[in-house]
């Protein structure tokens, strides 16, 4: 199997779907969810291997792919328990899909042929700017209605959102402290720490409040799941959802 | 003036020019006749061609101008020393389609349309001079509208938006 | 390279350069000998002689340089003085706005604040005759600092930069 180090950069969560279900050469229209759900998620892995940042924009859909998947998997009769419910709103969710899809992919083929062009044009010189039409700049012409009350506030505006956006960029840096595999371990720990070595669902979501957190908590008790260290178990329906180590391995162990 | 002496004029006005001139420009300050100034734009084009010119005639954000030969312009980059020129991200470029077929579009309908966020792309594309705040949404928050400039069309060679509409279909 | 093709280079350099062009400068890009670049030279002002054309060598300060012919001078002072019309971008007002008030300033300051690329916002407030170059930072590179022109100030009716935090308040 190959290794690919250098991975192609996508211009977020349609780009890398589009480019997916092109690979697998099916119709936008039919999409085999299962398949393009795991190959999602694998890219989204190599990614992470790679230090390519993998923004909440991503993590997103895979939470919409995975969700489809596994309605999909379910059994038709449990779906139909449910007068049905659920399975429309999942249709409704992949039709939603579907036609961002389609949308996605238009302008992306605009873009293609704006790059064309761009290109094209780009080898065009034209004459320079030249004193010649500075001599007799009428500033009153460039400047007609502003006066310097606007450019003051003007200038206030341009410092507060400078500093805004140096704000939000600490804030972005902290987000993207953890990823998934910190934030898999950070569960292990919690269930090793504790005494019965089991943690309810919703006292360790209550943990993190915000969606890009709940997000990754949730691929990372996912990926646990599949890697049978951790099992789910729920008493009854719609009861409480409890997660338990299944299976402890010290650190050292695993990296042999 | 005869239409030689037209066609030098009109030669004269774009060699000066730094941005397209309108048909409409050349007619005023020379008084000729739509048919003339077409006349000698078509003549003057022509004689461009020929293979010791290394100018051309551009039909370019309604206009006309004048341009360098494209198989030249790795002589002129060397010349004035300066790198080819920048293009712009894929996802600028995404962002600035959308708007194209979309305008007057908010910042969240476009980040709706392509799954990220395109803060940086617009400020890109309004310090580029590409697109320009064309009003507000009259919706809560009342967003700001984002539209395609004239400068959009002189950054791709285009003529006009139809152009690039044949070109899809 | 054949001759004709190299004097189409000639005319591309000529065409996009603000100032004389030395022969030893079209040697060296177009890689031609001394005897070649004068046979395309002569040919390039030969042709420009036609009637029909509106531009001309003209052989000045040591170098070359294309010009305008001298009899369309008034077609091109018409042209020149039509007043333009566009109004400065939000991205260009903003600029505008950061110079005036931390002036002097260089671009990597302004793009710090900006948080964008602002060559073009610049080169439009250059062009408009609103900021000009007013130094050298002393730091590594020696950037180029800006700062508001007179005209500018004038037309707020300021005579220095002292007086306008005065007129804030």
């Amino acid at each position: 199997m190959g290794y690919h180090v250098k991975l192609e950069i996508f211009e977020g969560p349609f780009d890398l779907l589009l480019h997916l279900i092109e690979k697998a050469e099916v119709d936008i229209y039919s999409i085999p969810i299962a398949q393009i759900t795991d190959q999602y998620l694998d890219y989204l892995e190599r990614m992470k291997k790679v230090d390519l940042e993998v923004t909440s924009e991503f993590l997103i859909m895979a939470a919409t792919l995975i969700k489809l998947k596994s309605a999909a998997l379910l059994p038709k009769t449990e779906k139909e328990d449910n007068n049905g419910l659920q399975d429309d709103e999942d249709n409704a969710l992949k039709e939603n899909l579907i036609a961002k899809l389609v949308e996605y992919k238009y302008f992306k083929e605009i873009a293609r042929i704006l790059k064309e062009k761009e290109a094209e044009a780009s080898l065009v010189y034209y004459r320079p700017y030249q004193e010649i039409h500075k001599r007799d700049v009428d500033l009153s012409n460039v400047l007609n209605n502003i006066t310097l009350k606007q450019l003051w506030d003007s200038f206030k505006l341009v410092m507060e959102k400078s500093r805004e956006l140096k704000e939000k960029e600490e804030i972005k840096l902290l987000k993207e402290e953890i990823t998934i595999d910190q934030r898999m371990n950070e569960i292990l720990n919690l269930l090793i720490k504790n005494k019965q070595k089991k943690v309810s669902f919703s006292q360790l979501f209550s943990l993190y409040r915000t969606k890009i957190q709940t997000i990754i908590t949730f691929l990372a008790l996912l990926e646990l799941i599949r890697q049978n260290k951790v099992s789910a178990f729920q008493a009854s329906g719609f009861g409480e959802i409890y997660l338990s180590l299944k299976l402890f391995q010290p650190k050292e162990d695993k990296n042999k | 003036m005869n239409l030689r002496e037209a066609q030098a004029v009109i030669e004269a006005l774009l060699f000066v020019s730094n941005k397209p001139v309108t048909k409409e420009e050349i007619m005023k300050i020379t008084n000729l006749s739509d048919k003339e100034v077409n006349f000698c734009l078509q003549n003057l084009a022509n004689q461009c061609q020929a293979e010791e010119r290394g100018i051309k005639l551009v039909k370019i954000a309604g206009g006309y101008q004048l341009g360098t030969k494209e198989q030249y312009a790795h002589y002129i980059e060397d010349f004035i020393s300066q790198p080819a020129k920048t293009s712009l991200s894929s996802a600028a470029l995404e962002t600035l389609a959308i708007i194209l077929y979309k305008q007057p579009i908010t910042r969240a309908e476009i980040e709706e349309i392509r799954g990220v966020r395109v803060e940086k792309s617009l400020q890109t594309l309004l310090e580029k001079g590409l697109i320009e705040e064309v009003g507000r949404k009259n919706v809560i928050g009342k967003p700001i509208l984002y539209g395609t400039t004239k400068d959009f069309l002189k950054y791709f060679g285009l003529f006009s938006l139809d152009e690039l509409v044949s070109k899809l279909d």
